[in-house]
Protein backbone atom coordinates (compact mmCIF):
# COMPACT_ATOMS: atom_id res chain seq x y z
CA UNK A 1 0.00 0.00 0.00
CA UNK A 2 1.33 3.64 -1.08
CA UNK A 3 0.71 6.60 1.93
CA UNK A 4 1.06 9.86 1.06
CA UNK A 5 1.03 12.94 2.97
CA UNK A 6 0.57 16.30 2.61
CA UNK A 7 1.29 20.24 3.70
CA UNK A 8 1.95 20.13 7.86
CA UNK A 9 1.69 15.94 7.70
CA UNK A 10 4.52 16.16 4.99
CA UNK A 11 6.57 18.46 7.17
CA UNK A 12 5.99 16.16 10.30
CA UNK A 13 6.13 12.58 8.78
CA UNK A 14 9.50 13.66 7.10
CA UNK A 15 8.69 12.51 3.69
CA UNK A 16 5.77 12.92 0.98
CA UNK A 17 5.57 9.22 0.01
CA UNK A 18 6.12 5.61 1.77
CA UNK A 19 5.00 2.06 0.84
CA UNK A 20 3.89 0.22 3.68
CA UNK A 21 2.56 -3.58 4.58
CA UNK A 22 -0.12 -3.06 7.56
CA UNK A 23 -0.72 -6.80 9.49
CA UNK A 24 -4.20 -8.12 9.05
CA UNK A 25 -5.90 -5.75 12.19
CA UNK A 26 -5.92 -2.57 10.29
CA UNK A 27 -8.89 -2.46 8.77
CA UNK A 28 -10.04 0.59 8.51
CA UNK A 29 -8.90 4.18 8.02
CA UNK A 30 -8.63 5.00 12.04
CA UNK A 31 -6.71 2.00 12.30
CA UNK A 32 -4.26 2.85 9.91
CA UNK A 33 -3.97 6.38 11.35
CA UNK A 34 -3.00 4.60 14.61
CA UNK A 35 -0.29 2.15 13.31
CA UNK A 36 1.09 5.00 11.50
CA UNK A 37 1.13 6.99 14.36
CA UNK A 38 3.81 4.15 16.27
CA UNK A 39 6.41 4.38 13.22
CA UNK A 40 8.34 7.17 13.86
CA UNK A 41 8.34 10.60 16.35
CA UNK A 42 7.13 12.15 13.44
CA UNK A 43 4.41 10.10 12.62
CA UNK A 44 3.72 10.32 16.08
CA UNK A 45 2.99 14.01 15.97
CA UNK A 46 1.38 13.79 12.56
CA UNK A 47 -1.49 11.74 13.85
CA UNK A 48 -1.55 13.60 17.35
CA UNK A 49 -4.35 15.67 16.76
CA UNK A 50 -6.27 12.86 14.51
CA UNK A 51 -9.24 15.34 14.26
CA UNK A 52 -7.25 17.68 12.20
CA UNK A 53 -6.35 14.95 9.89
CA UNK A 54 -8.33 14.06 6.29
CA UNK A 55 -7.99 10.86 4.30
CA UNK A 56 -8.71 9.65 0.38
CA UNK A 57 -8.63 6.16 -0.31
CA UNK A 58 -7.32 5.82 -4.05
CA UNK A 59 -7.91 9.89 -4.41
CA UNK A 60 -11.52 9.90 -2.86
CA UNK A 61 -12.46 11.43 0.12
CA UNK A 62 -12.55 8.58 3.29
CA UNK A 63 -14.32 8.55 6.64
CA UNK A 64 -12.52 7.07 9.61
CA UNK A 65 -14.88 4.38 8.91
CA UNK A 66 -14.02 3.06 5.23
CA UNK A 67 -12.19 -0.02 4.74
CA UNK A 68 -8.34 0.73 3.47
CA UNK A 69 -8.28 -3.44 2.89
CA UNK A 70 -8.14 -2.81 -0.90
CA UNK A 71 -6.72 0.60 -0.98
CA UNK A 72 -3.66 0.89 -3.55
CA UNK A 73 -3.15 4.60 -2.45
CA UNK A 74 -3.99 6.41 0.96
CA UNK A 75 -3.10 9.77 1.50
CA UNK A 76 -2.93 11.88 4.44
CA UNK A 77 -3.58 15.59 4.39
CA UNK A 78 -4.87 18.48 6.66
CA UNK A 79 -8.43 20.02 5.66
CA UNK A 80 -8.15 21.58 2.20
CA UNK A 81 -7.76 25.40 2.09
CA UNK A 82 -7.90 26.03 -1.97
CA UNK A 83 -9.89 28.71 -3.61
CA UNK B 1 -13.38 22.32 -18.75
CA UNK B 2 -10.64 22.07 -15.60
CA UNK B 3 -7.22 23.64 -15.98
CA UNK B 4 -4.78 22.93 -13.04
CA UNK B 5 -1.83 24.97 -13.58
CA UNK B 6 1.98 26.36 -12.39
CA UNK B 7 1.61 29.28 -14.14
CA UNK B 8 0.08 32.36 -14.15
CA UNK B 9 -2.71 32.97 -16.60
CA UNK B 10 -4.40 36.29 -17.53
CA UNK B 11 -7.72 36.99 -15.79
CA UNK B 12 -9.23 38.95 -18.61
CA UNK B 13 -7.92 37.28 -21.97
CA UNK B 14 -9.14 33.92 -19.87
CA UNK B 15 -12.73 35.36 -19.47
CA UNK B 16 -12.66 37.60 -22.86
CA UNK B 17 -11.92 34.00 -24.48
CA UNK B 18 -14.97 32.19 -22.37
CA UNK B 19 -17.60 35.14 -23.12
CA UNK B 20 -17.00 34.77 -26.88
CA UNK B 21 -17.22 30.98 -26.73
CA UNK B 22 -20.49 31.37 -25.34
CA UNK B 23 -21.63 33.85 -24.73
CA UNK B 24 -24.37 34.78 -26.94
CA UNK B 25 -26.38 32.57 -24.34
CA UNK B 26 -27.10 35.76 -22.56
CA UNK B 27 -25.07 35.73 -19.34
CA UNK B 28 -21.57 34.95 -18.36
CA UNK B 29 -20.37 35.12 -14.13
CA UNK B 30 -17.00 34.66 -13.07
CA UNK B 31 -15.39 34.75 -9.26
CA UNK B 32 -11.54 35.32 -9.30
CA UNK B 33 -9.47 34.57 -6.10
CA UNK B 34 -6.07 36.35 -5.83
CA UNK B 35 -3.11 36.14 -3.36
CA UNK B 36 -4.01 38.82 -0.47
CA UNK B 37 -1.29 41.14 0.72
CA UNK B 38 -2.66 40.64 4.08
CA UNK B 39 -3.37 37.71 6.43
CA UNK B 40 -6.63 37.39 7.97
CA UNK B 41 -9.90 38.59 7.55
CA UNK B 42 -9.18 42.15 7.75
CA UNK B 43 -6.03 44.39 6.62
CA UNK B 44 -5.98 46.00 10.28
CA UNK B 45 -3.21 44.71 12.07
CA UNK B 46 -2.65 42.08 9.93
CA UNK B 47 0.61 41.14 8.99
CA UNK B 48 1.74 41.19 4.81
CA UNK B 49 2.01 38.22 2.91
CA UNK B 50 4.96 38.02 1.32
CA UNK B 51 4.21 34.95 -1.20
CA UNK B 52 1.95 31.67 -0.99
CA UNK B 53 2.90 28.67 -1.97
CA UNK B 54 -0.12 25.95 -2.91
CA UNK B 55 0.17 22.71 -2.88
CA UNK B 56 -1.72 19.98 -4.21
CA UNK B 57 -2.81 16.37 -4.82
CA UNK B 58 -1.78 15.66 -8.64
CA UNK B 59 -4.35 13.09 -9.57
CA UNK B 60 -6.65 13.84 -6.77
CA UNK B 61 -7.33 17.32 -7.72
CA UNK B 62 -8.33 17.23 -11.26
CA UNK B 63 -10.68 14.22 -10.49
CA UNK B 64 -12.70 16.24 -7.85
CA UNK B 65 -12.59 19.36 -10.13
CA UNK B 66 -14.42 17.48 -12.81
CA UNK B 67 -16.80 15.97 -10.35
CA UNK B 68 -17.98 19.43 -8.98
CA UNK B 69 -17.85 20.16 -12.58
CA UNK B 70 -20.59 17.61 -14.04
CA UNK B 71 -22.12 18.70 -9.99
CA UNK B 72 -23.11 22.40 -11.13
CA UNK B 73 -24.01 21.02 -15.22
CA UNK B 74 -26.51 18.47 -13.25
CA UNK B 75 -28.03 21.50 -11.30
CA UNK B 76 -28.07 24.29 -13.30
CA UNK B 77 -29.15 24.84 -17.20
CA UNK B 78 -24.84 25.78 -18.40
CA UNK B 79 -24.05 26.79 -21.10
CA UNK B 80 -20.35 26.28 -20.20
CA UNK B 81 -18.29 26.03 -17.35
CA UNK B 82 -14.20 26.77 -16.61
CA UNK B 83 -12.31 26.06 -13.46
CA UNK B 84 -8.62 27.11 -13.35
CA UNK B 85 -6.73 26.50 -10.50
CA UNK B 86 -2.91 27.13 -9.78
CA UNK B 87 -0.20 25.34 -8.01
CA UNK B 88 3.23 26.18 -6.82
CA UNK B 89 4.53 29.81 -5.57
CA UNK B 90 2.37 33.06 -5.82
CA UNK B 91 2.79 36.53 -4.78
CA UNK B 92 0.31 39.04 -3.70
CA UNK B 93 -1.75 40.10 -6.44
CA UNK B 94 -1.96 37.07 -8.95
CA UNK B 95 -4.62 35.04 -9.54
CA UNK B 96 -5.10 31.59 -7.75
CA UNK B 97 -8.53 30.46 -9.02
CA UNK B 98 -10.92 31.40 -11.90
CA UNK B 99 -14.40 30.00 -12.07
CA UNK B 100 -16.55 31.11 -15.13
CA UNK B 101 -19.94 30.20 -16.12
CA UNK B 102 -22.44 30.97 -18.61
CA UNK B 103 -26.16 30.31 -19.17
CA UNK B 104 -29.08 31.84 -20.64
CA UNK B 105 -30.81 32.85 -17.31
CA UNK B 106 -28.63 34.90 -15.20
CA UNK B 107 -29.60 33.34 -11.97
CA UNK B 108 -28.24 30.10 -13.17
CA UNK B 109 -24.81 31.85 -13.91
CA UNK B 110 -24.66 33.60 -10.92
CA UNK B 111 -25.50 30.42 -8.44
CA UNK B 112 -23.50 27.84 -10.16
CA UNK B 113 -20.42 30.45 -9.97
CA UNK B 114 -20.90 30.75 -6.23
CA UNK B 115 -21.83 26.75 -5.85
CA UNK B 116 -18.33 26.24 -7.59
CA UNK B 117 -15.97 28.13 -5.69
CA UNK B 118 -17.73 27.06 -2.35
CA UNK B 119 -17.22 23.49 -3.46
CA UNK B 120 -13.57 23.77 -4.15
CA UNK B 121 -13.15 25.32 -1.54
CA UNK B 122 -13.98 22.44 0.83
CA UNK B 123 -13.54 19.30 -2.06
CA UNK B 124 -10.67 20.54 -4.23
CA UNK B 125 -7.22 18.99 -2.03
CA UNK B 126 -4.93 21.91 -2.09
CA UNK B 127 -3.50 23.75 0.77
CA UNK B 128 -2.24 27.10 1.41
CA UNK B 129 1.16 27.73 2.66
CA UNK B 130 2.00 32.08 3.27
CA UNK B 131 5.37 33.16 3.88
CA UNK B 132 5.57 36.58 6.42
CA UNK B 133 7.88 38.08 7.89
CA UNK B 134 6.98 36.08 11.14
CA UNK B 135 7.98 32.95 9.49
CA UNK B 136 5.77 30.57 7.28
CA UNK B 137 2.85 28.48 7.99
CA UNK B 138 -0.07 26.65 6.60
CA UNK B 139 -3.33 27.98 6.61
CA UNK B 140 -5.79 26.75 8.74
CA UNK B 141 -9.45 25.64 7.26
CA UNK B 142 -12.42 28.13 8.00
CA UNK B 143 -15.27 26.91 9.60
CA UNK B 144 -17.03 29.96 7.09
CA UNK B 145 -16.03 27.98 4.24
CA UNK B 146 -17.77 24.50 5.68
CA UNK B 147 -20.77 26.64 6.38
CA UNK B 148 -21.10 27.82 2.70
CA UNK B 149 -20.28 24.03 1.68
CA UNK B 150 -23.01 22.63 3.71
CA UNK B 151 -25.73 25.38 2.21
CA UNK B 152 -25.91 23.55 -1.34
CA UNK B 153 -26.06 20.14 0.58
CA UNK B 154 -29.32 21.49 1.79
CA UNK B 155 -30.31 22.97 -1.39
CA UNK B 156 -30.62 21.53 -4.88
CA UNK B 157 -32.33 23.49 -7.22
CA UNK C 1 -17.68 53.41 -10.67
CA UNK C 2 -20.86 54.06 -12.93
CA UNK C 3 -20.63 54.43 -16.89
CA UNK C 4 -23.30 54.90 -18.84
CA UNK C 5 -22.04 54.70 -22.48
CA UNK C 6 -23.21 53.94 -26.03
CA UNK C 7 -19.58 52.67 -27.57
CA UNK C 8 -19.34 48.67 -27.17
CA UNK C 9 -16.10 48.13 -24.73
CA UNK C 10 -14.06 45.32 -23.74
CA UNK C 11 -15.04 42.70 -21.54
CA UNK C 12 -11.65 41.36 -20.81
CA UNK C 13 -10.07 44.28 -20.56
CA UNK C 14 -12.27 45.82 -18.22
CA UNK C 15 -12.10 43.25 -16.02
CA UNK C 16 -8.53 43.11 -15.70
CA UNK C 17 -8.61 46.64 -15.23
CA UNK C 18 -10.66 46.20 -12.57
CA UNK C 19 -8.67 43.16 -11.05
CA UNK C 20 -5.57 44.85 -11.47
CA UNK C 21 -6.75 47.50 -9.40
CA UNK C 22 -8.45 46.25 -6.56
CA UNK C 23 -7.53 42.51 -6.73
CA UNK C 24 -5.10 42.05 -3.43
CA UNK C 25 -8.40 42.52 -1.39
CA UNK C 26 -9.23 38.94 -1.73
CA UNK C 27 -11.97 38.44 -4.62
CA UNK C 28 -13.57 39.94 -7.67
CA UNK C 29 -16.95 38.85 -8.70
CA UNK C 30 -18.38 39.51 -12.07
CA UNK C 31 -21.31 39.66 -14.12
CA UNK C 32 -21.50 40.15 -17.91
CA UNK C 33 -24.82 40.65 -19.71
CA UNK C 34 -24.90 39.50 -23.44
CA UNK C 35 -27.24 40.42 -26.25
CA UNK C 36 -28.29 36.83 -27.12
CA UNK C 37 -29.08 35.87 -30.72
CA UNK C 38 -32.63 34.40 -30.18
CA UNK C 39 -35.56 35.77 -28.22
CA UNK C 40 -37.13 34.34 -25.16
CA UNK C 41 -36.46 32.42 -22.64
CA UNK C 42 -34.97 28.54 -24.96
CA UNK C 43 -33.97 28.51 -27.91
CA UNK C 44 -36.62 26.07 -28.98
CA UNK C 45 -38.53 27.62 -32.04
CA UNK C 46 -37.67 31.17 -30.78
CA UNK C 47 -36.48 33.66 -34.17
CA UNK C 48 -33.31 35.03 -34.28
CA UNK C 49 -32.63 38.40 -32.90
CA UNK C 50 -30.76 40.64 -35.82
CA UNK C 51 -30.21 43.21 -33.74
CA UNK C 52 -31.34 45.61 -30.53
CA UNK C 53 -31.89 48.61 -29.07
CA UNK C 54 -31.46 50.12 -26.07
CA UNK C 55 -33.44 53.55 -24.80
CA UNK C 56 -32.71 55.21 -21.37
CA UNK C 57 -33.70 58.03 -19.72
CA UNK C 58 -29.93 59.93 -19.39
CA UNK C 59 -30.22 62.05 -16.11
CA UNK C 60 -32.14 59.49 -14.36
CA UNK C 61 -30.16 56.58 -15.74
CA UNK C 62 -26.94 57.66 -13.50
CA UNK C 63 -28.84 58.60 -10.84
CA UNK C 64 -30.63 55.02 -10.14
CA UNK C 65 -27.23 53.47 -10.97
CA UNK C 66 -25.53 55.97 -8.59
CA UNK C 67 -28.11 54.82 -5.92
CA UNK C 68 -27.98 51.28 -6.37
CA UNK C 69 -23.87 51.52 -6.45
CA UNK C 70 -24.72 53.20 -2.80
CA UNK C 71 -26.45 50.27 -1.75
CA UNK C 72 -24.31 47.78 -2.68
CA UNK C 73 -22.07 49.75 -0.56
CA UNK C 74 -24.06 50.12 2.21
CA UNK C 75 -24.83 46.29 2.59
CA UNK C 76 -21.37 44.84 1.85
CA UNK C 77 -17.86 45.87 2.80
CA UNK C 78 -16.81 46.30 -0.55
CA UNK C 79 -13.61 47.08 -1.58
CA UNK C 80 -14.51 48.71 -5.09
CA UNK C 81 -18.12 48.75 -7.75
CA UNK C 82 -17.78 48.94 -11.26
CA UNK C 83 -21.06 49.37 -13.06
CA UNK C 84 -21.03 49.93 -17.18
CA UNK C 85 -24.13 50.01 -18.80
CA UNK C 86 -24.53 50.36 -22.68
CA UNK C 87 -27.22 52.25 -24.61
CA UNK C 88 -27.83 52.42 -28.66
CA UNK C 89 -27.81 50.07 -30.87
CA UNK C 90 -26.20 46.26 -30.81
CA UNK C 91 -25.71 43.39 -32.32
CA UNK C 92 -25.95 39.87 -31.15
CA UNK C 93 -23.11 38.73 -28.92
CA UNK C 94 -22.33 42.38 -28.17
CA UNK C 95 -21.89 43.00 -24.28
CA UNK C 96 -24.67 44.98 -23.09
CA UNK C 97 -23.81 45.53 -19.26
CA UNK C 98 -20.69 44.42 -16.48
CA UNK C 99 -21.17 44.46 -13.16
CA UNK C 100 -17.83 43.88 -11.27
CA UNK C 101 -17.43 43.66 -7.47
CA UNK C 102 -14.35 43.00 -5.42
CA UNK C 103 -14.37 42.33 -1.46
CA UNK C 104 -11.75 40.45 1.29
CA UNK C 105 -15.28 38.06 1.27
CA UNK C 106 -15.69 36.47 -1.57
CA UNK C 107 -19.80 36.40 -0.64
CA UNK C 108 -19.63 39.75 -0.24
CA UNK C 109 -18.85 40.20 -4.16
CA UNK C 110 -20.97 36.95 -5.50
CA UNK C 111 -23.94 38.47 -3.48
CA UNK C 112 -23.32 42.29 -4.02
CA UNK C 113 -22.84 41.61 -8.30
CA UNK C 114 -26.00 39.52 -7.82
CA UNK C 115 -27.70 42.28 -5.88
CA UNK C 116 -26.47 44.84 -8.24
CA UNK C 117 -27.45 42.87 -11.93
CA UNK C 118 -31.25 41.96 -10.07
CA UNK C 119 -31.51 45.65 -8.90
CA UNK C 120 -30.85 47.89 -11.91
CA UNK C 121 -32.76 44.78 -13.87
CA UNK C 122 -35.82 46.39 -12.60
CA UNK C 123 -34.66 49.67 -11.16
CA UNK C 124 -32.71 51.61 -14.10
CA UNK C 125 -34.73 52.94 -16.74
CA UNK C 126 -33.78 51.21 -19.76
CA UNK C 127 -35.72 49.65 -22.68
CA UNK C 128 -34.78 46.93 -25.12
CA UNK C 129 -36.09 46.63 -28.48
CA UNK C 130 -35.49 43.61 -30.85
CA UNK C 131 -35.04 43.49 -34.45
CA UNK C 132 -36.40 39.92 -35.57
CA UNK C 133 -37.08 38.72 -39.10
CA UNK C 134 -40.99 39.63 -37.76
CA UNK C 135 -40.36 42.52 -37.16
CA UNK C 136 -39.43 45.34 -34.09
CA UNK C 137 -40.97 44.73 -30.95
CA UNK C 138 -40.33 46.16 -27.42
CA UNK C 139 -39.34 43.50 -24.71
CA UNK C 140 -41.84 43.13 -21.89
CA UNK C 141 -40.45 42.98 -18.38
CA UNK C 142 -40.50 39.37 -16.84
CA UNK C 143 -42.31 39.05 -13.10
CA UNK C 144 -38.99 36.77 -12.63
CA UNK C 145 -37.05 39.77 -12.12
CA UNK C 146 -38.93 41.74 -10.15
CA UNK C 147 -39.39 38.38 -7.93
CA UNK C 148 -35.75 38.80 -8.01
CA UNK C 149 -35.38 42.23 -6.98
CA UNK C 150 -37.74 41.71 -4.31
CA UNK C 151 -35.92 39.28 -2.43
CA UNK C 152 -32.87 41.35 -1.98
CA UNK C 153 -35.87 43.93 -0.18
CA UNK C 154 -37.07 40.94 2.56
CA UNK C 155 -33.44 40.28 2.96
CA UNK C 156 -30.64 42.77 4.00
CA UNK C 157 -27.70 41.50 5.50
CA UNK D 1 -43.89 71.10 -16.60
CA UNK D 2 -42.01 69.22 -18.91
CA UNK D 3 -43.60 65.66 -19.99
CA UNK D 4 -41.11 62.83 -21.39
CA UNK D 5 -42.18 59.90 -22.96
CA UNK D 6 -40.15 56.78 -23.50
CA UNK D 7 -40.62 53.35 -25.58
CA UNK D 8 -43.76 51.82 -26.57
CA UNK D 9 -45.74 55.14 -25.02
CA UNK D 10 -43.49 57.53 -26.76
CA UNK D 11 -44.18 55.59 -29.99
CA UNK D 12 -48.06 55.98 -29.44
CA UNK D 13 -47.93 59.32 -28.25
CA UNK D 14 -46.15 60.34 -31.17
CA UNK D 15 -43.63 62.53 -29.36
CA UNK D 16 -40.51 62.45 -27.08
CA UNK D 17 -41.63 65.21 -24.95
CA UNK D 18 -44.25 68.00 -24.38
CA UNK D 19 -44.58 71.14 -22.31
CA UNK D 20 -47.98 71.52 -20.78
CA UNK D 21 -50.13 73.40 -18.58
CA UNK D 22 -52.38 71.71 -16.36
CA UNK D 23 -55.78 72.34 -14.55
CA UNK D 24 -55.59 73.02 -10.68
CA UNK D 25 -57.56 69.36 -10.62
CA UNK D 26 -54.62 67.34 -12.02
CA UNK D 27 -53.07 66.97 -8.24
CA UNK D 28 -51.36 63.31 -8.70
CA UNK D 29 -49.92 61.40 -11.64
CA UNK D 30 -53.25 59.05 -12.11
CA UNK D 31 -54.86 62.67 -12.30
CA UNK D 32 -52.35 63.44 -14.66
CA UNK D 33 -52.48 59.96 -16.47
CA UNK D 34 -55.83 60.51 -16.91
CA UNK D 35 -55.81 64.31 -18.34
CA UNK D 36 -52.86 63.36 -21.09
CA UNK D 37 -55.43 60.63 -22.27
CA UNK D 38 -57.18 63.07 -23.35
CA UNK D 39 -55.25 64.93 -25.18
CA UNK D 40 -55.10 62.63 -29.09
CA UNK D 41 -55.65 59.20 -30.10
CA UNK D 42 -52.07 58.73 -30.02
CA UNK D 43 -52.05 59.43 -25.96
CA UNK D 44 -55.36 57.29 -25.55
CA UNK D 45 -53.56 54.28 -26.96
CA UNK D 46 -50.06 55.12 -24.67
CA UNK D 47 -52.25 55.23 -21.58
CA UNK D 48 -55.08 52.68 -22.29
CA UNK D 49 -53.28 50.14 -20.10
CA UNK D 50 -52.37 52.23 -16.57
CA UNK D 51 -51.03 49.35 -15.18
CA UNK D 52 -48.15 48.62 -17.92
CA UNK D 53 -47.31 52.37 -17.53
CA UNK D 54 -44.75 53.51 -15.29
CA UNK D 55 -43.78 56.89 -13.88
CA UNK D 56 -40.65 59.07 -12.53
CA UNK D 57 -41.11 62.72 -10.94
CA UNK D 58 -38.23 65.10 -11.61
CA UNK D 59 -36.34 61.52 -12.44
CA UNK D 60 -37.22 59.30 -9.44
CA UNK D 61 -39.68 56.81 -9.45
CA UNK D 62 -43.12 58.22 -8.19
CA UNK D 63 -46.80 56.13 -7.94
CA UNK D 64 -50.09 56.63 -9.25
CA UNK D 65 -50.97 58.74 -6.08
CA UNK D 66 -48.05 61.20 -5.96
CA UNK D 67 -48.18 64.78 -6.18
CA UNK D 68 -47.25 66.32 -9.48
CA UNK D 69 -47.96 69.81 -7.93
CA UNK D 70 -44.19 71.19 -7.90
CA UNK D 71 -42.76 68.94 -10.69
CA UNK D 72 -40.69 70.38 -13.31
CA UNK D 73 -40.33 66.88 -15.61
CA UNK D 74 -42.48 64.24 -15.29
CA UNK D 75 -41.94 60.89 -17.35
CA UNK D 76 -43.90 58.21 -18.61
CA UNK D 77 -42.62 54.65 -19.75
CA UNK D 78 -43.19 50.94 -19.82
CA UNK D 79 -41.80 48.62 -17.12
CA UNK D 80 -38.03 48.50 -17.28
CA UNK D 81 -35.80 45.93 -19.05
CA UNK D 82 -32.67 46.26 -18.95
CA UNK D 83 -29.54 44.89 -17.70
Amino acid sequence: MKVLYFAWLRDRVGTAEETIETPAEVATVADLMGWLAGRSDGHAKAFATPDQVRCAIDQAFAGPDASVSDAAEVAFFPPVTGG
Amino acid sequence: MIRVQQAAFDVGAEIAAFTQGTGRVGGVATFTGLVRDYLGETPEGAPPVRAMTLEHYPGMTERQLERIEAEAHRRWDLADVLVIHRYGRMAPGEPIVLVCTSSAHRAAALESCQFLIDWLKTKAPFWKREETPDGDHWVEARAADDAATARWERSAP
